[in-house]
């Protein structure tokens, strides 16, 4: 019978390997799956390439798997914030590499290697640097660049309440990249505040549908990153 | 050869049981319409599935009882049905981003024929005046890890449908994994139409006459695999 | 101030003209936004290009439609249906053309439409006679083929509940093509069973956010195609 | 020219003030960050406009009262914010269809530089120290209907900010609509800059002082457009 409940993070990440690609969810510290995260830096997985919009702030969640030497490529559309200074040092230092890539773009990219479309065309960056090297061409007298989807071995995102089945819904803005990653990820892993047995979540609101998701733990209480910031935490 | 169906071999019932058999639990599963529909009574015990219907619903459960469907609850042969506790509804785009995105595991599909490379012709004769219709069956072979065909193994005339190239227009190409016919279950090979199984009182040389392609007889089992 | 309501089905479907190319929301029954076809048949606009998964059954809705003579052409992936006999003779005497999109290519070039995705790949439909004249290409040792973006002049769907600013919500398998089908149509046209203020839908679970609607107009108990044709009903 | 910021001309307030005026009832609104935020402060009495943020959501509200915010509510400058009565969330995907499928009406950016023809820079200085970090702003260039620059009409520096062709890094080509600045408001026309308006106690050579490229004065209206 289905039963996706892992019970708890080190269980849900244990399948991470060396040299994964790992999309991560949130839009700043909104969706951010920093349990799943500190799980994966205790895990010990390397050289991974990570998708996710950004790179952390402080020295938690994202930026601490960063800092922690794992990453060795960023895929994202905006890796500099207020209280970023991790991956601003590893990028200068030539130790992890970046690929930027625009919001929408990313997002889009991340659905087709969710919903089995290998290529599309996008007017966005045409004639901008960030088109260097990409083909292009013309629809209807303008001109549109082909972007390839993407994939991931493992997913890591953060629902509000989940059933066991791995149905999801988030919370507010949160939901973000989520639902996107969880389809495209090849094993997608799941912290969830609330957990609850099929048939409670209204079949009319799910987000997430069961077949995208892999792994479920139950978080009841995640953190905040901004509140862990504040606070000066550092993980480890 | 016409009116051998189900004098020899399985019923459409037994067939559809036997497909059940190979489906492993937790699997998500697309049926189509007509005998795969079947399949879905036939979940061994201790075993549990999850049924998509293309036009926009996994956790799809049995027909209603008398007077209690709603019309806008309904498969994809529009037929009303259930949903289950862990259903969800989805739009279009994002029914057929699981199916073409390799999410189901499964898709159970009838058949005009089936190459022994594993093309499928299941949505046209083809004819000239046929009103073309294809559905979602493009997009499920394009996409499903597992195809499985479950079909009468020849038409009502008696002509073989497992055949070495199909003539009528195809579905995909290089898609079929298994047939399940009233006769035998028989896998697609690279080698090609390869036995699994016989129904009880049916031989292999009976199965051969009746399949327009060579069929090679149950592999034996190895003790080096 | 934004109110996005109409008085009648007549009022919504009045802008449309003769050559329109219209997009019909529903699978078979579900979904199907009967009334305003109906209007549609009154108002009387010709030459119409619809794009929707079937072509009705029996002589009400779709099939009125196109009995009263006003669809030029058809795209659409099941033309076919037990009850239906209008179409059928529309294809044989020529009077209605058909274009046969495979049901996942047929959304995924909606919400393309919607979405400002001019062109994108797809393995459907690869090395069937659908694919005659397509152009195609290899990704990673696979062949695609090239589908363009659909976009529609109106969008005519059903929803279960609205509000005035055009935030919708449907009812079960009945959200089929629609809310992609609001992303596609120029002029998005709306018949709700129910009609509420902004604030009573909760923001989490609505599926067609206001910004893809321009009409909405009140059908309390909306007819069930099934019943109209077990009925033996006619329109107009 | 350094120092000239504010001591003639608009506010930074009274920019935005004058950008909401030419806001029409009923848009669709994406506002960048920075100065463009303080656009929605000044809605004109008996308009009602919607403002989307593309970190996914439609309807977007003020800032909450304090210890009334979520961290998981906020806008794409990743402050909280609230969701006003008909607000609606949504994923990236859907969130980047709105933009790009031109959905929305309007959008509001800051801005590096703006040339004669409309393109946009407003990402990147180039350096080559510089963490490079775009987000949404060329998805919203590339697909919202009509773009306004809102932005002082120099640098800090006194160079000048509207020129003839842009030195930084593009966001993207022919772009732009118009540009609200603390001395003028501009806009941009297949034969250049057009001056619109000029704030208080501005003059034209003054403006145009400012301007790296040509600046046509005023259209005088004509009776027969």
């Amino acid at each position: 019978m289905i039963d996706k409940t892992r019970a708890n993070v080190t269980e849900a990440v244990r399948e991470v390997f060396d040299g994964a690609t790992v999309m991560i969810g949130g839009f700043g510290e909104a969706g951010s799956p920093i349990e799943l995260i500190h799980a994966l830096i205790d895990q010990g997985a390397r050289d991974l390439t990570v998708i996710s919009n950004n790179c952390g702030s402080g020295e938690v969640g994202l930026a601490a798997l960063l800092k922690a030497g794992r990453v060795s490529k960023m895929i994202c559309s905006f890796p500099r914030t207020a209280n970023s200074t991790v991956f601003p040092d590893l990028y200068r230092s030539g130790r992890t590499k970046l690929e930027l890539v625009p919001q929408g773009t990313l997002a889009e990219r991340i659905r087709a290697g969710g919903a089995g479309i290998p290529a599309f065309y996008t007017p966005t960056a045409v004639g901008t640097p960030l088109a260097d090297g990409k083909e292009s061409r013309r629809f209807h007298d303008r001109d549109y660049l082909l972007e390839y989807g993407l994939t991931a071995d493992f997913t890591l995102i953060k629902a509000k309440r989940a059933d066991t089945h791995g149905n999801l819904v988030y919370n507010k803005t949160a939901r973000n990249f989520s639902p996107i990653m969880a389809m495209a990820g090849q094993v997608t892993i799941v912290q969830t505040a609330e957990l609850v047995s099929p048939g409670e979540l209204d079949p009319e609101t799910i987000i997430t549908p069961e077949i995208f998701v892999d792994h479920v733990t139950h978080v009841p209480n995640p953190a905040h990153e901004s509140e862990l910031v504040a606070a000066g935490a550092t993980y480890p | 050869m016409t009116g051998t169906e189900n004098s020899i071999g399985w019923s459409r019932e037994e067939m559809a049981g036997r497909v059940a058999q190979d489906i492993p639990d937790g699997s998500y599963v697309n049926l189509g319409i007509g005998i795969p529909e079947l399949v879905a009574r036939f979940v061994p015990e201790g075993r549990e599935l999850i049924y998509h219907t293309e036009n926009g619903l996994l956790g799809m459960g049995p027909s209603p009882e008398p007077g209690e469907g709603d019309p806008e609850l309904i498969n994809a042969g529009k037929r009303q049905v259930t949903a289950k506790p862990g259903a969800s509804y989805f739009h279009q785009s994002d029914s057929f981003a699981m199916i073409r995105g390799g999410h189901l595991d499964l898709c159970v599909l009838g058949a005009l024929q089936v190459s022994q490379n594993g093309d499928l012709a299941n949505w046209s004769l083809g004819g000239p005046d046929d009103i073309p219709a294809v559905g979602g069956a493009m997009d499920l072979v394009a996409g499903v890890k597992s195809i499985f065909v479950i079909t009468q193994h020849c038409t009502k005339d008696g002509a073989p449908k497992l055949v070495e190239s199909c003539t009528y227009p195809l579905t995909g190409l290089r898609v079929v994994d298994r047939v399940y016919t009233d006769l035998a279950v028989i896998a697609v090979t690279p080698e090609g139409f390869q036995l699994v199984e016989l129904a009880p009182g049916v031989d292999f040389d009976t199965v051969q006459e009746r399949t327009g392609a060579r069929l090679l007889p149950i592999a034996e089992p190895t003790s080096n695999v």
